[in-house]
């Protein structure tokens, strides 16, 4: 057979390299990613057969790099926001809110109560979304195709809610230091109001068509079972670890804004396997509905936007702030050199701890198993490879 | 209030933070003492949020968040490791979670994490120059970062107020020589951080001469103002 | 026992799922048909970002060419120069020619729609309100010079048109 | 004017000629009915622009394919390659030749038209295999594995419960078969024994490659199996073959278990169709309904499950028999 000049010499990279050097005897090394349907994205894994199983597994990151804790040493505070809506384009709010409230506790900003009431809104319904998608994409990967048009069909309406403060249907920018951009008005809570009662009642389709469904809990049941310590060892956070057992949520665990005061529940299944996690997600919506009701019977008036200097230099120090994303805990690390542009951006990613302990995970299972794994673990590459 | 387990662990200085920072305590370590204490951590219960680069005048500091998932309290180990050589121990093979946060750091400052299993590029191009690395000029002394090292004596910190209030040439210059002086004193005392000192104190100039990006801002005051 | 049942309770569940998109088969369409039909929620979307007119003088900006909403650009995509007026020759003195006056009205307003990331900081900058979104979806272009926007042009085209 | 009763060869020819037209035309069709049953099932249109309601689409598409560039991997075998779409299209042309769509309209009156059906629709699994192997590709590879594993797997309880209508009506001739049961449901193999029907049912979905057991292409798991690497009309062979053996299971399971052409009020070929694609809308409403199974999980309904039941319900059946007579 001829062999293509432009290809004869070994068409493989650094990392299949790298990777194939410990691979073993008869075994079959494959390149999944990152153009591939299941990586979700620009993910890339390389694995190595044995059959269909797995022995090793190496995930290979940065295909969608783009240093945004470098751009935040190169903008002011102000400038660097609309970032933070691209970091997760899922759950942006909980990124706005994650900088804007690292930056409001370093310089010591007030936020008035209903900024706070309206960002709890907006984040839970934000989290509605990104769970939708997940669900949706999480399904397409375990071979079913309907499940994410009806995610979708109902994502629809929350992001015509959303459109209607934000503007923006994806990448919002939307909170400011001390507020938040826009008011919300009375058709923005009848809509709210009335999504409530329709999804309460697309929640239980949901669970009649997928949940209940013989083939789904077959493919998740059992699989990809990660223990307590294996969790935690991995700095897994979010309806991953929740899905192991422990009730770790940081709107409980470090309360801010508002949350103290609001009654819900984290839900948490102890089997650690992919159904759990899938149970945990959609139990979560179904919290955050509880919390979007009580959220719009609380909100009191007044201001959206506290008193911040026009510019903004923050006093010299740092500061962590953490919140919980649908995907785990947030967290910004900022360091201030009292100049109007941070000195340092920190962005702590859930998905880039949450994937990393996959290589683990998939060890001994089949590649559908992987790709279920992988699914249940909801990654966003743009928010591990930042 | 600083959590029990934090009292036990061996480091070279401890303090508790300020709730601004968002942080229960700081601990600052040596490279011998980072590997025994994340241990303690990880036997406690800790989880590694992330392994935080920070380049400042007296290298990268390495700032090991870890938080616990039952009594909340984040724990800051901060590990400096040198310009010129950095390296750190790794924790990869003790807390697998440690793995990609160290070739993050490995990527975006070089640090060289010393017992790594894989060290290589994670989010980088194998090879690419360090992007994080700042330029001499526009380094930060540690002490402003953190309570765990050294701190001038409180006539350097009035000095940097006075700098902000006013700018006036005069009392800069004046207040330099003073904290050069003070920090000679403070160094006496701990030999260990003699080195960075003098540079601190001067830096303290070089930030008042501020970053490009916050000349629009100082415009934007003088637009406001016409109108 | 257990596992004939678990398999008769499957099956059931799968067709019960069969029900369930069964029933959807039959139900109304949700999407819209696009060309022909829009969306309903148009005045919501805030597109990119136009000029105001003044009250009286509906193609002329409020704009007082400050260049604020340029500076916290955190993409650079605003070009704003105010208008210069020739030199008043009355008012020179010895001999000098005065200077050229920068007028408070903008001579330039271009928007590069290409780097814009919608964040609205231009529109809060803003000191005398003279931004606002404009709600522009079907902004489609061929090439990419096209993205970038004289917003002074399209002020006076909509100044026009709306009389 | 030459009755073609006299010439069987002229018939047949005639016939396969009618059935390439048939096979292309329903591959359209079914194009059609997939991409408006699963624009339906999920509340959209599906195909609308191209014509009135999308009618034109499956032309345009069938267009397209055509005119796409075909390209050969370069480190592939190029005979076998090129040898696999061709083999697993043309063979199933000939599967339609024992089928009576009318009392008269069949090509070949054979007395063994069901072996003839069940040998030919075998070859297919060898051109999946051929076409993972020859394109050198990792994927295509696991692709062609489970194809192989999976076919054959699949064709035991096919087999079994093809052999328990045989028995029941104690004949292999298609025409014998649709004969004997009645026009009326109460009357037909498929309600007498429904348990034969049932595994026939899934069966067929494991060996037409259909959803959810449609894992020698999963393309979450293998990008698109065993035709990775196909394009053009390569791709289109293997689509063509698809839904053209998803007819003729179809047109078997009509026969066997539905009374064929037969039907209450006026016996026909519509009668036949109309079963056909009744099945053939269920088995699409399917894809559009469930997860794909795993593989493992594949292999175990098939050994574990299906085959000995199948095996219990020829047993039954034959007992049945006996004692009835």
């Amino acid at each position: 057979m001829t062999m293509s000049p432009q290809l004869s010499s070994d068409p493989s990279d650094f990392y299949s390299q790298s990777f194939s050097k410990g691979a073993r005897e008869n075994t079959l090394i494959l390149n999944m990613g990152p153009q591939h349907p299941s990586t979700h994205g620009v993910l890339r894994v390389i694995v190595e057969l044995d059959g269909e199983y797995i022995v090793r597994a190496e995930p290979v990151l940065g295909y969608i790099h783009r240093m945004h804790e470098f751009m935040g040493q190169k903008k002011t505070y102000t400038q660097y926001l609309p970032n933070m809506g691209r970091v997760d384009y899922l759950h942006a709010t909980a990124w706005n809110w994650a900088y804007v409230g690292a930056v409001e506790q370093l310089a010591g900003i007030e936020v008035p109560e209903r900024a706070e009431y309206i960002r709890v809104l907006t984040c839970e319904i934000n989290r509605i979304c990104s769970h939708l998608v997940w669900w949706g994409a999480y399904l397409l990967d375990l071979g079913a195709f309907t499940p994410i048009l009806y995610a979708f069909e109902d994502r629809e309406f929350l992001l015509d809610i959303l459109q209607r403060v934000t503007g923006s249907r994806l990448t919002y920018c939307y909170f400011r230091f001390g507020g938040v951009y826009a008011d919300v008005d009375d058709k923005f809570i009848d809509d709210t109001r009335t999504f409530i009662q329709r999804f309460r009642k697309r929640l239980k389709m949901y669970e009649a068509l997928v949940t209940k469904n013989f083939i789904l809990r077959k493919r998740c049941e059992d699989i990809g079972v990660l223990s307590v310590q294996t969790a935690r060892k991995y700095g897994c956070t979010g309806p991953v670890i929740r899905g192991s057992g422990v009730p770790y949520d940081v709107r409980r665990a470090v309360p801010y804004s508002v949350y103290p005061e609001l009654d819900f529940e984290i839900p948490t299944f102890s089997e650690g396997d992919a159904m759990a996690r899938y149970m945990v997600r959609l139990k979560e919506m179904e919290q955050s509905l509880r919390i979007m009701e009580q959220v719009m019977d609380r909100m009191p008036d007044g201001d959206i936007q506290g008193k911040t200097p026009k510019t903004l230099k923050p006093p010299k120090g740092e500061t962590y702030f953490a919140v919980e994303g649908a995907r785990g805990k947030i967290g910004v690390h900022l360091v201030s050199d009292g100049s109007a542009t941070p000195y340092r951006v920190k962005l702590r990613a859930p998905g880039y701890s949450n994937l990393s302990c996959f290589a683990e995970l998939s060890k001994g299972t089949l590649i559908a198993d992987a790709v279920s794994i992988l699914g249940s673990l909801d990654l966003v590459i743009p928010e591990i490879d930042r | 209030m600083i959590p029990n387990i934090a009292q036990s662990l061996k480091a070279e200085a401890m303090v508790e933070c300020d709730p601004k920072t968002g942080q229960a305590v700081q601990l600052r370590v040596t490279a011998e003492q980072l590997l025994p204490a994340a241990e303690t951590l990880d036997a406690a219960g800790y989880f590694l949020e992330d392994v935080s680069g920070v380049d400042v005048q007296d290298g990268f500091e390495l700032n090991y968040h870890f938080d616990h998932v039952q009594t909340p309290g984040r724990i800051t180990l901060r590990l400096m490791a040198s310009h010129d050589d950095p390296k750190a121990p790794s924790l990869a093979l003790l807390i697998p979670g440690a793995d990609w946060h160290e070739r993050e750091c490995y990527d975006f400052f070089g640090v060289d994490f010393k017992g790594h299993p894989d060290l290589k590029a994670l989010l980088l191009e194998p090879g690419t120059e360090p992007p994080l690395i700042r330029d001499a000029k526009s380094r930060i002394p540690a002490f402003e970062l953190s309570l765990v090292y050294p701190q001038p004596e409180p006539e350097a910190a009035d000095d940097e107020e006075a700098k902000k209030a006013a700018a006036k040439a005069k009392a800069k210059e004046k207040a330099a020589a003073k904290a050069k002086e003070k920090a000679a004193k403070a160094d006496e005392a701990n030999p260990e951080s003699a080195a960075a000192k003098p540079e601190a104190a001067t830096d303290g100039e070089q930030a008042e001469a501020e970053t490009p990006e916050a000349k629009p801002a100082e415009a934007d005051k003088q637009e406001g103002a016409e109108q | 026992m257990t596992s004939i049942k678990n398999a008769l309770a499957g099956l059931w569940s799968l067709v019960v799922g069969m029900g369930i998109t069964g029933k959807y088969f039959t139900a109304p369409l949700v999407t819209v048909f696009y060309p022909r039909q829009e969306a309903e929620n148009i005045e919501t979307y805030r597109g990119h970002v136009e000029l105001v007119g003044k009250e009286d003088e509906a193609g002329v900006p409020l704009c007082i060419a400050c260049g604020q909403c340029a500076r916290q650009c955190p993409s650079q995509c605003i070009t704003v120069s105010a208008k210069v007026a020739p030199a008043d020759p009355a008012e020179s003195k010895d001999g000098k020619p005065a200077k050229p006056k920068r007028l408070k009205t903008p001579g330039v307003f271009q928007l590069d729609y290409n780097l814009c990331s919608l964040c609205g900081q231009c529109v809060q900058v803003c000191p005398v309100d003279s931004l606002r979104y404009s709600n522009n979806v079907y902004f489609a272009v061929f090439t990419r010079q096209e993205t970038n926007i004289d917003l002074l042009e399209r002020l006076e085209r909509q100044a026009k048109e709306g009389k | 004017m030459i009755n073609p009763e006299y010439y069987p060869l002229v018939r047949m020819v005639i016939f396969l000629v009618a059935m390439m037209a048939f096979v292309g035309l329903n591959a359209l069709v079914l194009v059609y009915a997939e991409r408006k049953i699963a624009g339906h099932v999920q509340r959209r249109p599906g195909p609308f622009h191209v014509g009135w309601h999308g009618l034109l689409q499956p032309l345009a598409d069938a267009g397209k394919l055509m005119a796409k560039q075909l390209l050969t991997p370069w480190s592939s075998d190029k005979l076998l390659f090129w040898a696999a779409p061709l083999l697993s299209f043309l063979p199933v042309i000939l599967l339609f030749l024992p089928i009576p769509f009318g009392e008269t309209l069949y090509g070949l009156n054979v007395n063994l038209g069901v072996v003839l059906i069940l040998a030919f629709s075998g070859l297919n699994v060898l051109a999946l295999c051929l076409a993972g192997w020859a394109s050198n590709n990792k994927y295509g590879l696991l692709g062609a594995a489970r194809a192989v594993a999976q076919s054959v797997a699949y064709e035991i309880p096919l087999l079994i419960s093809v052999l328990t209508v045989a028995l029941m009506s104690g004949s292999l001739d298609l025409h014998a078969i649709t004969v004997q049961q009645g026009a009326w449901p109460w009357q037909w193999y498929g309600v007498l024994n429904p348990l034969a029907f049932f595994i026939y049912f899934i069966s067929i979905l494991g060996e037409t490659n259909r959803a959810p057991f449609d894992l020698p292409e999963g393309e979450s798991e293998l990008t698109a199996g065993f035709h990775t690497e196909y394009s053009g009309m390569g791709f289109g062979m293997f689509f063509l073959s698809e839904y053209a053996n998803m007819v003729v299971v179809c047109c078997v399971a009509s026969i066997l278990f539905l009374g064929g052409y037969q039907g209450p009020i006026e016996s026909g070929w519509w009668w036949f169709l109309l079963k056909v694609y009744a099945l053939l809308f269920i088995i699409i409403w399917m894809r559009w309904t469930f997860p794909r199974v795993r593989f493992d999980q594949l292999l175990n309904i098939n050994w574990r499950w299906l085959t000995p039941l199948a095996l219990l319900n020829l047993v039954g059946t034959v007992i049945v028999l006996r004692l009835a007579g």
